[in-house]
């Protein structure tokens, strides 16, 4: 076997240091990397620094068990069931952690500068607004880490002046970048099926990726139709085989988000000894993937399997 | 009244007459998406609804409950990723028009979804722009839902998170801004649209169950009555179409109770 | 049928006109659409101003025939058959058209940020070269039309000036892009197998688009499989359906090169009197694509057929 | 001699035995695919190839004539685009070289695969870029395939299309390039490395069937001999590898003809 491939736990041992930038793939209830992320609890990783663009249930679990310290980001929340992520909301108000706004567009261009070694880049999204005027990261804390010595500007366009001004952000290269695949083949080759938000330019950007998947293919199988392919082989550092890894949220063609799990984590995130509970109770005790899917229970993992021609559960109960 | 209705009804159906047949319409959850649907099935045949999360035109066969959602992959014209949906957003050869939500609006219709109190010292935090900021910067128009509160029609925003028509006139434009603008707010109490020179909100239609004395008192800027006119209620086809084609389970409709019910702002 | 499917001619005649701004698809020797290419020779259009980034037989035959006035470029080759493209190098020589050079990276960034509204992009390939110092359009011209303000421009990085000098370029927004894919659906949807070079910026980046394809499957088939497809239906103005659409240059999955072809254009194509003969008994007499296949002959076709598996012609004779 | 080679047979190996396991190889066609594809099969058997048009590590069961040839696209680890291939070029975390052509290098390994004459009077015209001014300002290093004549090896070019050492010394990184630079030139007569010190262009080794005299009576600067040392004759393994697995049909070899025929420019 390729020595790319591994538990969680040795993943995250060896690529994620305490105060790294980590760059966290999927959408709001979907492909959030969450085996690595509670794997990420699990060993109690500390002052990191997330780069998201629209971040969800992980984003939750990594604020509310206090492994965070700063956030860049477009969007916190998880869809219908947190509007605004509760966990997040909280550690914003009670100033836990400190927060710079961009937009999705933005923080998508960043990663892709990033992935493209651009030195920069350049839109008119955002002009006028306080996403553009105000800076959340304190003047200390700027050109040291990771944080950007400007988080953007404005400048007049440097090729037509007539053009008026543009918004220029600085790239991410961030230290990490976590994402949930369908497939990685055996090689190392990774296959995400449907959207892939800004999943592939946020691991092109990082300077390590750690990639986990349903399955596990063989290279011949994997190479066979390379046009759905997305990340070469050589740009992934670890591969974890994580079945239902993005549980409670959706991972196309393999299973939907968790509306019970979601519902349940709603009523208890707001509280800090529930989501203390919580945690005790669905992160830190669970070594492996697999304990923790026992701990789920086959039941609920059948309810939202996927159909296969449909690639999510229909009739699934969301309320 | 001859049929009932709710406000979640009119202002889906309120804000799907506003789509023109060929739009491009960026879509997000709830209310939108129907208004998004309802206008393609009864009159909009070819407007195209897509997703920021990359899902170009999905069949729908089920209500997404996030842009994300697995829902917003089936029957697509193409899956991609955040980078090529927002570009759409901006693309010259498209009449693109975004429906977008907030938390706070001004008379201007700029727009807040990212916090109140102060950026250095929020008192409640929202999830922030996610992709608002962006349809508001480069969309052809926007039509932008509200519940109709004081406290969300505000003189000025806790923090200016999407630019509307800035502070008016030619602000936009003068701003860099290449085309774009909010077309129309569609509230639970009625329509608001922008002068076409000053680009200040006026009401334009209030719903059956409202008057214009309702929509000023619960607004918390001084707003321009003088053009408003009465809604037309839904047709029989708009709420069937609606209840039984579009939200028969009602996971975005809601409860149904009548309109004059469900429409007043709890204060 | 979707009222966008149309033949080639009328296809040509619509949405070209004489002196716009044209990019064309493929690279070298691979999904050239020379059967627009080829009506294009036979509308006679002129003064076209064409934007490439590795383009080959194509322009060889839109420069031949005297169609273009401008190319922007990187590349004018038709790989191994003709490493600088004959009738580009006599063109360029006899001062039958402008050329501004440009690396691949340049035009595809161009493209890119065409077809993402971007203001401009930025990039540190070219420092210090003649790409990035001499300008090849004069000044009179520049502004003026699609010609851009300036070609491109040094400037120091306006976030952070210890990372010095970078280049910024301007987008590419052609009037019309010319690509050629192995299937359309009837709704229009766009897929290409197989290396996409830079067709999808291109056409993205387009006021019009006009795509030929090998075959048009129904709507349902297209987007059973929507992670393949790569341009949505509204981008795209006009197709045609060509079978062998490429040829002389391959087509992934459907067909290979045609060496006999390409090296008899080779010998023919220096000489003014010989490339004359040739546009006369290849390109001009045949109104519809079957009618130059007919040409091609059944026997050449089969030749050249891909094996289903590789996707090109195994062991066809190259030399 | 035990085994006899042709000069473009020393080349390929020459040019093979610089690259190292985990190579990110950028190729071209020609010499530079031999290159590749040899060191991948002797002793880098972790470098992988790639191609500016997108194709990331193909199986190659067939030469490609060409970058663009559908047979770089199978098999591959991905197929995508140039732009994609092209920002691998530039990634901090691979250790890319690029494989170079061009019609004129200068003693810095500043190349022109663009004109002859001026760029406002061109007296002939070659391709122009294409990827090589971004592999030469973004990858970690080049090899640059040249054939050995004075009008190549030039004092100053006549069109400067991709950077090398710039002016020597430290200019590279004072120009604004973060990494890079060529590493060897590799050509019909032997191996020319540059000094680090001062990056100029150096004699490194000389085939079995030149001497050093040779090449500079080609070169068409002054070049330093000082360090040159004769470079091995191909291995049985090589050569075997080579013909047999890699270009059985001569392809990209060319005809099977004594190095001492076919290694010297005709003047």
């Amino acid at each position: 076997m390729n020595k790319k491939f591994m538990m969680a736990a040795e993943a995250v041992e060896r690529f994620i240091d305490d105060g790294d930038q980590i760059a966290i793939g999927g959408f709001t209830v979907t492909r959030n990397p969450m085996a690595l992320i509670r794997e990420t609890l699990r060993q109690r990783k500390k002052e990191l620094y997330l780069v998201v663009h629209s971040q969800g249930q992980g984003m939750e679990l990594l604020i509310g068990a206090g492994c965070v310290r700063r956030v860049e980001l477009a969007y916190g929340g998880v869809a219908r069931f947190a509007p605004t992520g509760i966990r997040f909301r909280k550690a914003v108000k009670e100033k836990q952690i400190e927060v710079e706004d961009y937009t999705n567009l933005h923080m998508t261009l960043r990663f892709m500068a990033g992935a493209m070694s651009m030195p920069f880049v350049a839109t008119r999204s955002g002009l006028e607004s306080d996403i553009v005027r105000l800076s959340g990261f304190s003047k200390e804390s700027r050109g040291k880490g990771r944080v950007p010595r400007e988080k953007l500007k404005v400048i007049d366009h440097p090729l037509d002046p007539e053009q008026g001004k543009v918004v220029v952000l600085p790239p991410l290269n961030p230290d990490v970048t976590l994402i949930h695949a369908q497939a990685v083949g055996e090689d190392g080759t990774v296959r995400i099926q449907g959207l892939t938000f800004a999943d592939v330019e946020q691991a092109k950007a990082a300077r390590k990726v750690i990639v986990s998947c349903e399955k596990i293919v063989p290279t011949e199988e994997i190479r066979r139709d390379p046009d759905r392919n997305c990340l070469p082989h050589f740009l992934v550092d670890a591969v974890v085989h994580a079945p239902y890894g993005a549980h409670p949220t959706a991972c196309h063609m393999f299973y939907d988000y968790d509306p019970d799990h979601l519902n349940m984590f709603k009523r208890i995130a707001a509280d800090d000894d529930t989501f203390r509970q919580y945690l005790d109770e669905w992160v830190y005790p669970f070594e492996t993937q697999q304990a923790y899917l026992d701990k789920v229970g086959e039941k609920q993992l059948e309810k939202i399997k996927a159909d296969p021609d449909l690639g999510y559960a229909p009739g699934l109960d969301r309320r | 009244m001859e049929i009932d209705y709710t406000a979640n009804e009119m202002m889906a159906l309120c804000a799907g007459r506003l789509v023109n047949n060929g739009d491009i319409l960026f879509a997000g959850t709830g209310l939108s998406m129907l208004a998004a649907t309802v206008a393609k099935r009864i009159h909009a045949h070819e407007a195209v609804v897509f997703f920021e999360t990359g899902g170009i035109d999905p069949s729908l066969i089920e209500l997404p409950l996030a842009v994300g959602d697995p829902r917003v992959m089936v029957g697509t014209s193409v899956n991609s990723g955040l980078a090529d949906a927002l570009s759409l957003l901006a693309h010259p050869k498209l009449h693109t028009v975004a429906f977008l939500g907030a938390a706070q609006i001004d008379p201007y219709g700029n727009l807040n979804s990212t916090l109140l109190g102060s950026y250095e010292k929020p008192l409640q935090r929202f999830p922030g722009s996610g992709g608002a900021c962006d349809a508001a910067s480069m969309a052809s128009g926007t039509i932008i839902f509200m519940q109709h509160q004081r406290r969300r029609f505000v003189e000025k925003l806790d923090y200016f998170t999407s630019p509307g028509w800035l502070t008016g006139g030619d602000s936009r434009r003068e701003a860099g801004f290449q085309r774009g603008g909010p077309v129309a707010v569609v509230t639970n109490l009625g329509l608001l649209k922008f002068d076409d020179r000053t680009r200040r909100m006026y009401l334009s239609e209030f719903y059956p169950f409202t008057t214009p004395d309702e929509i000023a008192e619960n607004t918390g800027f001084d707003i321009d009555l003088s053009r408003a006119v009465q809604c037309s209620p839904p047709t029989k086809e708009e709420l069937t179409t609606l209840r039984e084609q579009i939200d028969p389970q009602r996971l975005i409709l809601g409860p149904l109770k009548t309109a004059a019910d469900s429409g007043r702002p709890k204060r």
